[in-house]
C-alpha cells in the first residue's frame, strides 16, 4: 500500500473506521450463515474480521475481532469469548500484513492466509490448554489431537497440531475470499476508512 | 449578512480526475426555502455535504473557496461544531438511524447527547420535535419497526432537535411509497410556515414549484441559474439540463397560458387556475 | 423487533444487581475453578452458580446455551479418559481401548470447569441487558464509541440477517443453484455474500454521515438520557466476591 | 408466451395474517401497471409469480400449462423479474460480469453473454460504463445495470418491481423506451409501480391492489378515473388528471397531451 500514511497504529480512529466495525461484524455473521446454509465444510466466519482489517488497519482489525467474540459470547455461545484474543490477533496478522504490501496478488494473499491460520493456532493453543486441556471441541481437530497424543506426542504439540487442523484450512480460504471482495471495492469506498489524506488546495 | 454564504466554491473527491463543484457563488437568506435542481450527476448531493462541512472533513480530496454558515466558516471548523448551524437528512431513512437505540426516544436523544445537553433540556427537545413531526406516537417502538415514512421523520426530528438554524433535505423521499413522501411533505410545508431556512433537492418538481422561494439550477457541478421557480421553470433550454418543469408549466406553455407582460408560465395549479381564468 | 440478544425480562433479586458485580462474579467464578482445582470445590462454584440461575428465574434458559457446548463436553471425556498421559488405573475397556481413572479426573475436572463457565456466564448474559450493561461500562470509563459499536451489532445482525432472504431471491431469479454438487455449492458462495459485503460497507458510509451529523464526532462530554440506575448493596457484593477470591488463594498457598 | 394465468391462488406468510384468498388474475399481451400502497401483496404476487414463494392453494399457468413444480432457477429462462433494490444483487466488480451473471447461468455461451450483456447495457444507456465498478456508479444507475442484468437474459415476460424510484427524467424515458420495445418484440411486460404518473403515461391496463385483492382493473384510463376507489387505497389520481379536475373538467385525463387538446377545443 502507500507509504505516505500516517502509523498504521494511530488510535484516533475516524467515526467511518468506527462505523466500519459493526459492519464487519455483521458480515462474519452472515459468512457464517452462508456457509452453513450451503454446508460448506468451513466456517468463513472471519471474513469481515479480515475485510476490516484490510481496510482499516490493525487496530480496528483487532477491534472487529475481539469485540465479534464478545458478541457473540453474550448472544450465542459463552465458550466463543475466550477465542476473543484468538480473533484479535486474526484482526492484527491481517492489519500489519495488509499494511505492508502482502495483499498484493493472490500468492501473497495466500501466504497472509497460511500466517494467519498459523498465528491463530498458536495464540489458540494456550488457550485451550488452559480451557480445555488441550481439545478445541471441533470434532476433526480433536479427532487429530487423538491421535498425537496416543502416538506420545506431548500434550501442548498435539494440541496446537489440533488448532492447526482446525484454523489453517479456514484462515487460508477466509482470506482469499476476504482478499478478492478487497479488490473489486470501488476507490470511493475505500477511501473512507484512511485516516491519512490531506485535504488539497484548489 | 445572509445565512448561507457560498464564495468560488470548488471540489474534487479523492482519487477522481473531475471537478465536482465549479466555481459556485451563490447566498440563502434566513427563512429561505432554496430548492437545487438537475440531473443524477448534476453535484447536488456534494454542494449538500460542502454545506454541511462534510466536505472538506468528512471527506478529503481537493477543496476551493469558502462556505459560510450562520458566520462560522465551514472548512475552519469541525463537523460536531457546524451541527448545531446546520442539519442534513438524506435519502435513506434506515440508514440515518444509529442503530445503538432501541426506541425512537432514544434515537433522538442520541445527538442531543453529544451535545452534552442537560437532561431536563433533553426531554423538553425530544418531546416537542417528536409532536412537531407527527411520530410521538411511536417513541417507545423501536426505529427499525417503522415504516419508511416515520422513519425518515424519527430522522428529521433527530436532526431539529439539535436546534440547527438551517435543514438541508437531500431527496428526502425518494425512497418512500406515495403515503410516506406526502407524510414528509405535510412536515416541509409545516416548517417553510414557520420560517425555517431549509434547502430541498427534490427530483418532483411539482414539490419544489410548491415549496422554494428559489432554485438554483445546477448542471456537471457548474451554476447554470439561481432565480424564482417560474423564471427557471420557463426556461427554453430547460431539457437540456435534464429537468423538466411541473407538469402544470408543461400545459401553460402548451396553452400560452402566462403571466402578463412576460416571458414567464406558472408553476403550480393554483397560478395556472387564476391565470386561465383571468384571460 | 428482534434484537438478538438472550436477556430475558424479569423480575428478580439477581436481575436488579449492578452489571458490573455479575460480571465480576463471572471473573471470581472461573477464577476459582483453577485456584483450587478439586472436583469437589468446584462443584461447590457450580452450585452456587446453579442457584443464582435459579433465583434469577432463568435455569431454563440456561440450558439452550448449554447444548451448544455439549459436543464440547462429550469429547473431553472421551479424549482425556482414554488417551490422557497421565493414564495408568484401568477402569474398563472398549475392546483394544481402554478407559482410565487418571484421564477421568482430568475428564471431571474439565467438564466442571465448562459447566462453571457457561453457567455464571448464563447468569451475566441472561439477566442483564446488553443496554444496562453497555451503559454502565462507559460510566466506568470504557469508551462511548466502543459502546455505540457493542449495541449497534446487537440490532445490525438481524437488519442484515433479513436481507439475506432478498439477496437469495435476487440471485435465484438470475438462475443462480443453491443445491447441488460441492462446486456448485461454493459457486454460489459469492453471489450471496458480495451484495452483503457491499452493501453494508456501502451502508457504513451512510450512516458515519448521519452520525457525523448527530455530533458523533464531538469532543465534549457527553450527557445521558437516561439516570443512573443504583444499585443496593453494591458494594458489599462485589467486597464478598474479592475476598472469597482472595481466601482461595490464600487456602490454596497454605495447603 | 401470450398469458400469464393465477387461478384462486392463496398466500400467507404467517398464519395468522392471509395474503391471497382465492386470486384470480391474468396477464396478457398488455403492458400492466400493478399500483397499491405498501403491504397491498404486490411484491408477495411477483414472487409467486416466479417462483420464489409457492402458493398454499390454486395453480399458476404459462400459456395454460402449469409451472407449480418449477423451482425459481427453471423459470429463470422464461420470466425475468428486476428487483426494487440493485445493491441485493450486485457482486461483481465489472458491470459487464454482473449483466453476464444471468445469461451464463441459464446455459448461454461466453460470447452469446456477452453480446446479449453489451445489447442490454445499450438499451439502458450504459454501454459506456461497461468496464466501470458498479459500485462507483450512482444508485440510480445501479437499478439500470440490474434492469439490463434481466433483460440480457431474454426472457418471455419480464417484471419489474418500482423501476423508476430514485430515477431522474432521463432515466424515466430510457425506463419507458425499453417497456415499449419490449412490448413491440412480443414480450409479457408487468410492472409494480409507486408513480401514478408514469403508470398513466406507459401502460395500457392498470391492476390496483389493496390489502391482497384486486379493487381495480382495466384500461389505464378507466381505472385512472376512479377517484375515489383509488382514495380507499390510499392513491392519486396522474397529476394530469388532477389539474384537469382543478380546472373543472370531469372528463378523464391520462396525458399531458390530451388535455392540452382538449383545453385547445375549449378555447
Amino acid at each position: 500500500m502507500n507509504n505516505n500514511k500516517k502509523s498504521m497504529w494511530s488510535l484516533k480512529l475516524s467515526t467511518a473506521a468506527i462505523v466500519l466495525i459493526p459492519a464487519a461484524i455483521g458480515i462474519n455473521y452472515i459468512g457464517k450463515l452462508f456457509a452453513s446454509l450451503l454446508r460448506l465444510p468451513l466456517w468463513l466466519d472471519s471474513i469481515g474480521t479480515v475485510l476490516a482489517a484490510m481496510l482499516a488497519g490493525p487496530v480496528i482489525g483487532a477491534a472487529a475481532g475481539i469485540i465479534n467474540n464478545i458478541i457473540y459470547g453474550i448472544t450465542v455461545s459463552p465458550v466463543s469469548t475466550v477465542y476473543a484474543i484468538t480473533s484479535g490477533a486474526i484482526g492484527i496478522t491481517v492489519g500489519i500484513m495488509a499494511y505492508k504490501g502482502w495483499i498484493e496478488n493472490v500468492k501473497k494473499a495466500t501466504i497472509v492466509g497460511l500466517v494467519t491460520g498459523l498465528v491463530a493456532a498458536i495464540v489458540s493453543t494456550p488457550l485451550n490448554m488452559i480451557f480445555w486441556g488441550g481439545q478445541t471441541g471441533n470434532i476433526w481437530g480433536d479427532a487429530f489431537y487423538t491421535f498425537l497424543i496416543s502416538n506420545d506426542v506431548p500434550q501442548w504439540l498435539a494440541s496446537f497440531g489440533d488448532s492447526i487442523v482446525v484454523d489453517v484450512p479456514d484462515k487460508v480460504v477466509t482470506v482469499l475470499i476476504s482478499y478478492f471482495i478487497f479488490k473489486g471495492l470501488p476507490k470511493s469506498l475505500t477511501n473512507i476508512y484512511r485516516q491519512d489524506s490531506e485535504i488539497e488546495e484548489l | 449578512m445572509s445565512i448561507i454564504e457560498v464564495e468560488q466554491l470548488k471540489y474534487r473527491y479523492p482519487d477522481l480526475t473531475d471537478l465536482v463543484l465549479d466555481d459556485l457563488s451563490f447566498s440563502v437568506e434566513k427563512g429561505e426555502c432554496l430548492g437545487i435542481v438537475g440531473e443524477n450527476t448534476a453535484g447536488k448531493s456534494t454542494l449538500c455535504y460542502a454545506l454541511a462541512g462534510l466536505i472538506p472533513h468528512f471527506y478529503k480530496g481537493a477543496y476551493g473557496g469558502k462556505v459560510t454558515v450562520n458566520g462560522l466558516v465551514v472548512r475552519e471548523h469541525e463537523i460536531a461544531d457546524i451541527v448545531e448551524n446546520i442539519g442534513l437528512v438524506f435519502e435513506n431513512p434506515f440508514s440515518q438511524m444509529t442503530g445503538a437505540k432501541k426506541t425512537v426516544y432514544e434515537e433522538v436523544a442520541f445527538g442531543l447527547e453529544n451535545l452534552g445537553l442537560d437532561r431536563k433540556e433533553m426531554h423538553r427537545r425530544i418531546e416537542q420535535y417528536l409532536k412537531l413531526l407527527d411520530v410521538f406516537a411511536v417513541k417507545d417502538k423501536n426505529p427499525f419497526d417503522l415504516s419508511g415514512g416515520q422513519m425518515q421523520r424519527v430522522a428529521i426530528a433527530s436532526v431539529l432537535a439539535m436546534e440547527p438554524d438551517v435543514l438541508i433535505l437531500d431527496e428526502p423521499t425518494s425512497q418512500l411509497d406515495p403515503q410516506g413522501s406526502s407524510e414528509v411533505f405535510e412536515v416541509i410545508e409545516q416548517l417553510t410556515e414557520k420560517g425555517m431556512t431549509i434547502i430541498l433537492v427534490e427530483h418532483k418538481m411539482e414539490q419544489i414549484a410548491q415549496y422554494a422561494d428559489r432554485v438554483l439550477l445546477l448542471h456537471q457541478g457548474r451554476q447554470v441559474a439561481l432565480d424564482t421557480p417560474e423564471k427557471i421553470f420557463s426556461r427554453v433550454d430547460l431539457k437540456d439540463f435534464g429537468v423538466t418543469p411541473p407538469v402544470v408549466t408543461n400545459i401553460a406553455k402548451a396553452l400560452n397560458v402566462r403571466y402578463p407582460d412576460s416571458e414567464l408560465y406558472p408553476v403550480t395549479i393554483e397560478e395556472f387556475k387564476r391565470l386561465e381564468e383571468a384571460k | 423487533m428482534n434484537t438478538m440478544t438472550l436477556y430475558v425480562e424479569k423480575d428478580s433479586p439477581v436481575h436488579h444487581l449492578d452489571p458490573l458485580v455479575k460480571l465480576l462474579y463471572v471473573v471470581a467464578a472461573i477464577a476459582l475453578t483453577y485456584i483450587l482445582p478439586e472436583p469437589l470445590f468446584i462443584a461447590g462454584v457450580l452450585f452456587v452458580t446453579l442457584l443464582l440461575l435459579l433465583v434469577g428465574k432463568v435455569f431454563r434458559n440456561s440450558l439452550p446455551i448449554l447444548t451448544l457446548s455439549l459436543f464440547l463436553i462429550f469429547s473431553l471425556v472421551i479424549v482425556q479418559g482414554f488417551f490422557h498421559p497421565d493414564n495408568v488405573t484401568e477402569l474398563f475397556s472398549l475392546g483394544p481401548l481402554v478407559f482410565y481413572e487418571e484421564g477421568l479426573y482430568v475428564a471431571l475436572i474439565l467438564v466442571l470447569r465448562v459447566l462453571v463457565m457457561i453457567g455464571s456466564f448464563s447468569v451475566l448474559i441472561l439477566t442483564t441487558s446488553p443496554d444496562e450493561m453497555v451503559e454502565r461500562l462507559i460510566k466506568k470509563g470504557m469508551s462511548p464509541r466502543i459502546g455505540h459499536v457493542i449495541l449497534s451489532v446487537l440490532q445490525l445482525i438481524p437488519q442484515m440477517r433479513a436481507t439475506t432472504s432478498k439477496i437469495t431471491d435476487a440471485q435465484r431469479s438470475r438462475g443462480m443453484e443453491t443445491e447441488g454438487s460441492m462446486l456448485t455449492r461454493i459457486k454460489a458462495f459469492f453471489p450471496l455474500m458480495g451484495p452483503v459485503v457491499l452493501n453494508s460497507l456501502n451502508e457504513t458510509k451512510e450512516r458515519s454521515i448521519a452520525l457525523e451529523m448527530r455530533g458523533f464526532g464531538s469532543s465534549m462530554k457527553k450527557t445521558f438520557l437516561n439516570e443512573e440506575k443504583q444499585y443496593p448493596y453494591n458494594k458489599l457484593l462485589g467486597g464478598i466476591i474479592i475476598a472469597i477470591v482472595i481466601l482461595g488463594i490464600v487456602w490454596r498457598v497454605m495447603a | 408466451m401470450n398469458t400469464f394465468e393465477l387461478k384462486d391462488v392463496a398466500f400467507s406468510y404467517s398464519l395468522d395474517i392471509q395474503i391471497f384468498d382465492g386470486l384470480d388474475l391474468t396477464f396478457d399481451s398488455r403492458t400492466t401497471a400493478i399500483v397499491g400502497q405498501n403491504g397491498a401483496g404486490k411484491t408477495t404476487l411477483v414472487k409467486l409469480m416466479k417462483g420464489l414463494l409457492k402458493p398454499s392453494k390454486g395453480t399458476l399457468l404459462i400459456d395454460g400449462d402449469s409451472i407449480d413444480k418449477q423451482t425459481a432457477a427453471q423459470l429463470s429462462r422464461r420470466v425475468g423479474l428486476v428487483f426494487q433494490n440493485p445493491n441485493d444483487q450486485i457482486f461483481k466488480t465489472n458491470v459487464l460480469e454482473e449483466v453476464m451473471f444471468g445469461p451464463l447461468n441459464i446455459g448461454m455461451s461466453r460470447n452469446e453473454a456477452e453480446k446479449a450483456a453489451r445489447e442490454a447495457l445499450r438499451k439502458v444507456d450504459l454501454e459506456s460504463k461497461a468496464e466501470d465498478n458498479p459500485y462507483d456508479l450512482s444508485l440510480s444507475e445501479r437499478k439500470l445495470i440490474a434492469l439490463s442484468s434481466i433483460l440480457a437474459m431474454d426472457t418471455e415476460m419480464i417484471i419489474f418491481d418500482e423501476p423508476t424510484m430514485g430515477q431522474d427524467f432521463a432515466g424515466k424515458e430510457k425506463i419507458k423506451a425499453i417497456i415499449e420495445e419490449l412490448h413491440t418484440e412480443g414480450k409479457l411486460v408487468l410492472c409494480i409501480l409507486h408513480d401514478m404518473d408514469f403508470a398513466a403515461e406507459v401502460f395500457e391496463r392498470t391492476v390496483v391492489m389493496n390489502q391482497g385483492e384486486i379493487i381495480l382493473d382495466g384500461p389505464t384510463r378507466d381505472v385512472f378515473s376512479k377517484k375515489e376507489v383509488l382514495e380507499k387505497a390510499y392513491l392519486e389520481q396522474p397529476y394530469v388528471t388532477q389539474i384537469a379536475h382543478a380546472l373543472g373538467y370531469d372528463e378523464s385525463f391520462i396525458h399531458e397531451s390530451e388535455l392540452i387538446n382538449f383545453l385547445n377545443k375549449n378555447d
